[in-house]
């Protein structure tokens, strides 16, 4: 790996048209994922994570949703400048995709191992017809399906959740992508399936050296599995660096709320937990300044009147804060 | 939309042509005009057939006091007539087989298929006899037999001769139970009760009672069967082996081809012996029949028709009539049209009214019936004024020269107010809210009429809108298969339809009282009066068709006093239209005669009266020739009034 | 606001707003609300009974109520006056008025002139706005009582085939089991019948009146309607609503009507408007092939039939029907699509 | 331990659910004879992955269900044969508060009704009466009183589970179970309702069943907490012993799994490759053995029962005690 960026993003916008109005539902969003890093890209339910990985693949709805402003480069291409042939070679090939619901996201009435050989035949012109079994039986090896020869002939509802995971990231895998986004593929999921896919990505992606951009609300997930991480509120990048230094020390107000709000496991039962108060707010109603000062237990009238913008904060670390550093 | 649209442009741009003077300017045409020329000097011939006595002949083994009979028409066919040709016409549906009798047998194109003549023919003109397959007639001393002499020279359509063998065979299968055909088996079991061959040409027919001998020819007029197409017998396959094969006939036409589904063929016998007697000469002209299945009704058919592929079509109903004279295919006068008046045979028609249902028992109410119903608006409406009224409920029932019909009843005119005062007697005194009368029960004067054809709610809907001037509302309710059931059953308050009927009519089904409180009997009314049961018993046991003539006037006068039947109308025409190379005699019917139209099958169970009209090949051509070149014929009306009613 | 539960909920509110801004089947719903209203009141607009009679001084309106005898106005007959000629009449003679509605023909009487035989073309001056058909009767009125009888037949075979297909539906959908197993069974093979076959089999047998040729249609229509409805009612009675009702003791009765129905009625709206306007063209269809309504009852299935025999010399009655019901279905399908976009969950979907 | 009686106890309870209508052969084991008791006033925690029986349970509990065999006793009270008509007490007593807010409500209604739909139901309580104890219990979980006549579609997910637990409240019950009530909330207010429902624990003295599949929430919330495998509690014990001294396999293999927000202690190890069997093939023996790093013959065979191996701490293993 020589250290290039793999993807790129660079001040994305992305606006919404609603019943009420346009809104503005991503807001200059930028950052960058190298080869055989993970990226973990966290906030909370309508914070615009997905719509940004939905960008990166050029499939946000149809014609409500679009790329206002910013660019998206991929090795070094303008990814939402290319033809729409160039964009069906990409997704699923050199970029693909992972998603919360595989039941959804799997073909219902394709056997796992056809959904496979699907994409091998897009995207793997190299592998011969005959060849294709054989190297659909090893890509379910790849990702420890139990008895894969079987499984193969299994329809998605008569596997287990876990099992169609492993299905969709064989998926996401048959393509040899440079680069894979998982959207909260383990929310869903319980707890030691969970644990055993982060496994699978993290032993995968060491394997072959490819960028992972992962979509989460945990912040546990986040610990596990990533180098860098970026949190998102509202919108707009509140936070970024790499995994350890925003854990051990978390800046942005928003960032620590959220690491201390969920109990441990070493916890005192039954305690007051701390707390981040009210709700997030809605896109329709984004406050033109700090978006979190309302929630903010530090923000002062300066924070309810001016608008802060992403700045460094030490070598690696951005943060969107009057007061970064200061409480 | 499109189809208005254009339709309206039609509209116009023919009235623009009919407008124009320049049509005036008619094109007239060699062969046309010689023969419209020629039909100006044809006189009506005489129809009668007078039976005569024969003495010259002599059957050895046979009684000698018997009296042979016979009798002698002239020549009916127009000498005008020229032989050959196709003509173009269509069946409704392919029959379901070309037997005669047996399952599915009973289909509208029976006769085309059992065209035998029977041993003595019905005169349409006089409704005197004619000697069909016998020669001659003659009557046995029991009142009961009647003795055939067959023509020799009858043949069968495959040139074998006909024989009294043949005859005997017919009745021996009518009597098969293989046949699958109850009605016949019953007729030739306990009506005809025997059937004898004297001879190669003689025959005896035995009927179970004593009747007048005109009635006695009547019944004993039969058709024979070609024993040698059957092998001489009828077994239990019977039904399935002849479904597609049709016999051999004695007429003038066989069935020649077929496509099953598709078409039927029929040609003329070669030589056919019938031209023999010479009131079947210049008869029969037309050497083949076309007849393709045309499904889909008549806007189909008029297509059809006007594209030049059918040769005739039927303007029978008044609207109809008055529409098509438009055409434009009329209006240049390629197609000629021909309208002829007759006396129809019509049973007893018209409003039924149920006395078994509750206030319908009041003899004033029903005659109020007579006041209400506005029969005349009717006709002289929807009808326009085309149809006859009648008032009795019988109509032609003319036979062996005497009428049986009481033509001196004569219904009411339509009077709201009259009407009003005999539903007032019969309880209905009280108009109700919405003009319809109530009585003290608080029932409303309210009928249901139920009647089966749908296109007769034109007609009804007058008739319910007059009625309500009179305080009767009538309730209309087309039932399109259930009504003659529920007619049968009693479970009807007022019925719109009629019965068929034979040459004179026996009211005794109809009024009779030992069938009043029955149900599928023909006593629809539920009528019981021992006086009307005197009548028809008298009627019953009287062999003397004058005296019978008599006892049917006085049926026919208590049934008008009774008001059971609210008669209607008639047709008194038969018209419609045919390409101009279809020639017609200057006299188109005959009295008796429906169909004149009707040119192929001749023996429908009452008479030798069609196929008078011919193809005239040289007409057809200049006819094409000038529709193609768009000349304008002047268009003509060909009509017969000799058979007006007044 | 006491009952809160017979308000409309923002929902449904907004799904109104959204019709609202649908033009064309939003002004298609208003125009045809506006028709209906006016059918109902086609008496005083097309009749032959007059709106108002001044006779001698007294007035008289004979418009809904009793029929008012000849006699009443010096006339010679007993039978309801013909206000047409009554209005000539006293013209002549003086004593009084008569105002007569703007088609002053009913749909049943029959106008005959002397020596012309209908069908009458259009005309101003006979007021046969669209001509009669072929036994005098006015198009325009046959017209609008037929477009009166087919939507009032429609709306309530529609409401009432929905209301028991949603009360069985749900039952089915919500109880389950053999229950629903029998039922379904039953509806399966009840849904075999053929159901214009039977309405014509009957109809040509006995011509029911306006009331039982409505049961007919209900009794082989319900069992459609049921399908939708269950399958909703399945997925909502999975739905934690409906356990969270159960834990508080609500009665499967309160369940179904407070809780299920007003969210399967979102399907069942927007299947409303196809339902009625298959109605009205099944009864159409039925009138057309003479197993409809008795006649001479003004429909205009009738009219077509009519129109097709005649098309050629009246072209106007063809015309005329075929137009009105152009407009009238694809104002009902306009409303449809309307109702179905402003209920399209999808355009709804929360941006996430 | 109290003595007290339990006010909920569940004995060997069994509940089947048929799949499909007529296939009698596939049984969901939903619950494979449990026993558990409940006291009152405290919070019993039920943790599990899915398919696991907690949320079964709970219904179980409040005789949402009728039981394939065993006894479900309320106040000491035997409500496993009782007809739905028969329950009105149970009803009031027990109320439930559900995963997705969105889903628990009829977003038909406006929030006044929703509240009161209870009282409806189980009261006979004028208008003005009912309205005036919504709004008590409005302002009690923290919504404003204006919040009565909108609709749930206008609050975000915490407020709605908010509404849900003032509905939950309103006929004052003694039992509330709160299945999963924090899993489909964002994260940030997760912990806003989780100090609401344990301060209306305290004030109002509730007995709480709290199910989640999230070990570390239910132990924060519970006193004590039963982990579910399969149909079966594994392990039964105080929430910190729990943690501290787990003593099934399973449970250590939950603690295992569960990411903690600290990257410096990741995973060392997966708790376990295979795969959880389904509820309707359910394993010989010990439930959990298939995917039990420990496991001895004697697992295939004999079902271990639940059985105390401390002072309070319950746990069903062969090879514990």
């Amino acid at each position: 790996m020589d250290g290039k960026e793999l993807l790129k993003v660079e001040g994305i916008s992305v606006s919404f048209d609603t019943d009420l109005g346009p809104i503005e539902v991503v807001d200059d969003v930028s950052f960058e994922i190298k080869p055989g890093r993970t990226l973990a890209l966290v906030g909370e339910s309508g914070c615009g994570k997905s719509v940004t990985a939905s960008s990166i693949m050029r499939l946000l709805p149809h014609p409500h949703g679009r790329v206002t402003r910013g660019r998206i480069s991929f090795e070094g291409e303008s990814v939402l400048d290319l033809p729409v042939e160039e964009m069906y070679r990409l997704r699923g090939g050199k970029i693909s995709m992972i998603f919360q619901e595989p039941m959804t996201a799997l073909n219902p009435v394709h056997t796992a191992g056809a959904q496979i050989a699907e994409v091998l035949d897009l995207h793997r012109a190299d592998i011969a017809k005959k060849a294709r079994e054989p190297e659909v039986l090893e890509m379910l090896k790849a990702v420890e399906m139990p008895s894969p020869e079987s499984r193969m002939g299994n329809y998605p509802f008569q596997l287990s959740g876990g099992m169609r995971q492993r299905v969709m990231i064989a998926m996401a895998l048959a393509g040899h992508p440079r680069l894979l986004i998982a959207d909260e593929p383990t929310t869903a999921l319980d707890v030691t399936v969970q644990a055993q896919i982060l496994a699978l990505i993290r032993d995968l992606q060491k394997k072959n050296g490819m960028g992972v951009l992962y979509i989460t609300h945990d912040m546990g997930v986040v610990a596990e599995i990533s180098d860098d991480v970026v949190v998102m509120y509202a919108g707009q990048i509140v936070e970024t660096g790499a995994v350890l230094d925003v854990f051990k020390n978390p800046i942005h107000p928003y960032t620590k709320g959220l690491i201390r709000s969920m109990p441990l496991l070493d916890s005192v039962p039954k305690t007051e937990l701390p707390t981040i108060h009210g709700q997030v707010p809605s896109p329709h109603n984004y406050p033109a300044t700090c978006r979190f000062a309302n929630r903010c237990p530090h923000a002062d009238e300066s924070c309810r009147a001016n608008t802060p913008a992403l700045e460094d904060f030490s070598p690696g670390r951005k943060v969107r804060c009057f007061k970064a550093g200061r409480v | 939309m499109k189809k208005g649209l254009r339709t309206a442009a039609l509209a116009l741009g023919l009235a623009a042509v009919v407008a124009a003077p320049s049509f005036a300017q008619y094109y007239t045409s060699k062969a046309v005009s010689a023969d419209e020329k020629a039909m100006a000097a044809e006189v009506r011939p005489d129809f009668s057939s007078p039976q005569v006595e024969d003495k010259s002949v002599k059957v050895s083994g046979l009684p000698e006091t018997l009296t042979w009979y016979t009798s002698k028409p002239g020549v009916w066919g127009s000498s005008r007539a020229k032989q050959g040709g196709t003509f173009r016409d269509y069946i409704a549906e392919f029959p379901d087989t070309f037997r005669t009798v047996g399952p599915n047998a009973n289909h509208a194109y029976r006769t085309f298929f059992g065209s035998n003549p029977a041993t003595v023919e019905l005169n349409m003109e006089t409704r005197e006899f004619l000697p069909g397959l016998a020669t001659h007639w003659a009557f046995g001393a029991d009142g009961k037999t009647v003795y055939y002499k067959l023509n020799e020279k009858a043949k069968w359509s495959d040139g074998k001769p006909l024989t009294s063998a043949d005859f005997t065979f017919m009745y021996q299968m009518m009597r098969s139970p293989d046949i699958q055909d109850p009605w016949y088996n019953e007729f030739y079991t306990e009506q005809m009760v025997d059937l004898k061959a004297y001879g190669p040409y003689v025959i005896s027919v035995t009927m179970n009672a004593k009747m007048a001998p005109a009635d006695l020819l009547l019944n004993t007029a039969c058709s024979p069967r070609p024993a040698h197409f059957y092998g001489g017998k009828i077994d239990k396959d019977y039904v399935d082996t002849y479904q597609w094969k049709a016999e051999p006939t004695t007429g003038p036409y066989y069935l020649a081809d077929f496509v099953k589904g598709e078409s039927l063929t029929f040609k003329k016998v070669k030589n056919w012996w019938g031209h023999e007697y010479a009131y079947n000469k210049n008869r029969f002209n037309i050497e083949t029949f076309e007849y393709k299945v045309i499904t889909g009704g008549n806007d189909i058919i008029k297509n059809y028709f006007y594209k030049g592929e059918l040769d005739k079509f039927y303007m029978i109903i008044p609207q109809v009539w008055a529409d098509e004279a438009k055409a434009p295919e009329i209006q240049k006068g390629y197609i000629d049209r021909e309208y002829a008046f007759y006396v129809p045979l019509q049973g007893v028609q018209g409003i039924f009214l149920n006395t078994k249902y509750k206030f319908l028992s009041d003899v004033n109410v029903r005659r109020g019936f007579y006041y209400a119903i506005n029969i005349q608006k009717m006709i002289d409406t929807v009808l326009r004024g085309e149809y006859a009224r009648n008032h009795n409920i019988g109509v032609g029932h003319t036979f062996a020269g005497i009428d049986f019909n009481d033509k001196t009843i004569r219904k009411p005119n339509f009077d709201p107010a009259k009407a009003g005062e005999l539903f007032a007697k019969g309880g209905f005194d009280k108009i109700g809210s919405d003009g319809i009368r109530v009585n003290a029960k608080g029932e409303r004067l309210s009928v249901e009429l139920i009647y089966a054809s749908p296109n007769h709610t034109e007609r009804l809907s007058v008739l319910k809108e007059e009625a309500k001037k009179a305080g009767l509302e009538l309730n209309l309710n087309l039932m399109q298969k259930g009504s003659f059931t529920a007619l049968r059953e009693k479970n009807f308050q007022a019925y719109w339809g009629g019965m068929s009927t034979s040459v004179y009519p026996d009211y005794w089904e109809y009024f009779h009282s030992t069938n009043a409180d029955k149900t599928q009997t023909n006593n629809f009314w539920g009528y019981a009066n021992p006086e009307m049961d005197k009548l028809l018993d008298a009627f019953r046991a009287e062999g003397d068709l004058k005296k019978k003539a008599e006892l049917t006037k006085k049926i026919e006068r208590l049934v008008d006093q009774e008001a059971l039947v609210i008669p209607h109308y008639y047709v008194p025409y038969y018209r419609g239209g045919t390409w101009k190379w279809v020639r017609f005699p200057k006299w188109l019917n005959n009295k008796f005669n429906d169909d004149f139209f009707e040119a192929m099958a001749p023996y429908n169970g009452y008479g030798a009266y069609f196929g008078y009209q011919w193809i005239d090949q040289d007409i057809r051509k200049e006819v094409l020739e000038a529709q193609k070149a768009g000349k304008a014929y002047e268009p003509r009306i060909w009509m017969d009034t000799t058979n007006k009613a007044n | 606001m006491k009952k809160p539960m017979f308000t409309l909920d923002p929902l449904t509110r907004k799904r109104i707003d959204r019709f609202k801004q649908i033009k064309r089947g939003y002004w298609s719903w208003r125009a045809l609300l506006v028709l209906v209203i006016l059918s109902l009141f086609s008496e005083l607009f097309i009749n032959s009974r007059a709106i108002v009679v001044s006779y001698e001084g007294k007035l008289y309106f004979p418009t809904y109520g009793a029929v008012i005898p000849g006699t009443t106005f010096g006339l010679d007959y007993q039978y309801e006056t013909n206000y047409r000629e009554l209005s000539k009449t006293l013209k002549a003679n003086g004593k009084g008025w008569v105002l007569m509605p703007l088609v002053p023909y009913s749909a049943y009487e029959q106008d005959f002139k002397e020596g012309v035989y209908p069908p009458y073309a259009p005309s101003l001056v006979s007021r046969h706005f669209l001509g009669t058909d072929s036994i005098g009767r006015d198009i325009v009125a046959r017209l609008v009582y037929g477009f009166r009888i087919a939507i009032l037949f429609s709306l309530a075979y529609v409401f009432i085939t929905f209301f028991i297909g949603t009360v069985i539906g749900c039952l089915m959908g919500y109880w389950g089991g053999w229950f629903d197993t029998i039922f379904q069974r039953i509806i399966e093979i009840w849904e075999q019948v053929p159901f214009l076959y039977v309405v014509m089999i009957v109809g040509s047998i006995y011509k029911p009146n306006f009331a039982i040729f409505l049961l007919i249609f209900i009794i082989f229509g319900w069992s459609s309607r049921t399908w939708r409805v269950r399958a909703m009612t399945y997925r909502e009675r999975e739905r934690d609503y409906i356990l969270a009702a159960k834990a508080m003791g609500a009665s499967t009765w309160r369940i179904i009507s407070v809780h299920i129905v007003p969210n399967v009625l979102v399907v069942i709206v927007t299947m409303l408007p196809f339902a009625i306007s298959g109605a009205i063209s099944s009864l159409t269809a039925l009138d057309y092939l003479g197993f409809g309504l008795r006649p001479p009852t003004p429909s205009w299935g009738e009219l077509i039939s009519q129109g097709i025999s005649a098309y050629k010399t009246a072209p106007w009655i063809l015309t005329s029907v075929v137009s009105a019901m152009t407009v009238i279905l694809v104002m009902i399908a306009f409303i449809g699509e309307g109702l179905r976009d402003a209920f399209d969950p999808k355009k709804f979907t929360v941006y996430k | 331990m109290s003595a007290a009686t339990p006010i909920i106890e569940v004995k060997g309870l069994v509940q089947h659910f048929a799949q499909g209508r007529f296939s009698g052969n596939r049984i969901v084991h939903a619950l494979n004879g449990v026993d558990i008791a409940v006291r009152e006033g405290e919070t019993l925690g039920l943790v599990g992955e899915t398919g696991c029986g907690k949320s079964t349970l709970c219904r179980a509990m409040m005789r949402l269900y009728k039981p394939t065999s065993g006894s479900v006793y309320f106040e000491g009270k035997d409500i496993t044969k009782l007809r739905e008509r028969d329950l009105r007490f149970v009803r009031r007593s027990m109320q439930m508060i559900f995963q997705d807010p969105a889903e628990s409500m009829n977003s038909r209604l406006n929030v006044g009704y929703i509240i009161e739909e209870p009282l409806l139901i189980q009261t006979k309580l004028s208008a003005p009466e009912r309205k005036e104890i919504a709004l008590a219990l409005l302002r009690e979980v923290g919504l404003p009183e204006d919040s009565y006549l909108r609709y749930p579609h206008e609050f975000s997910g915490g407020q709605r589970q908010r509404i849900a637990i003032a509905r939950a409240l309103a006929l004052e019950p003694k039992v509330l179970v709160c299945d999963e009530p924090v899993s489909a909330l964002d994260v940030s207010v997760q912990s806003q309702v989780l100090n609401l429902l344990m301060q209306l624990q305290r004030e109002r003295k509730l007995t709480m069943i709290f199910v989640s599949h999230a070990l570390s929430v239910v132990r924060h919330m519970s006193d004590r907490v039963a982990v579910m495998y399969l149909g079966n509690v594994m392990e039964l014990a105080d929430s910190l012993t729990i943690y501290h001294e787990p003593r099934h396999p399973y449970t250590k293999a939950l603690i295992a799994a569960i990411p903690q927000p600290d990257p410096s202690r990741r995973f060392d190890k997966i708790p376990f490759t295979g795969e959880i069997p389904s509820p309707i093939d359910l394993p010989s023996g010990c439930p959990f053995r298939l995917n039990c790093p420990e496991r001895i013959e004697r697992c295939e065979t004999e079902k271990p029962a639940l059985r105390e191996v401390a002072p309070g701490h319950h746990c069903a293993c062969h090879l514990v005690g």
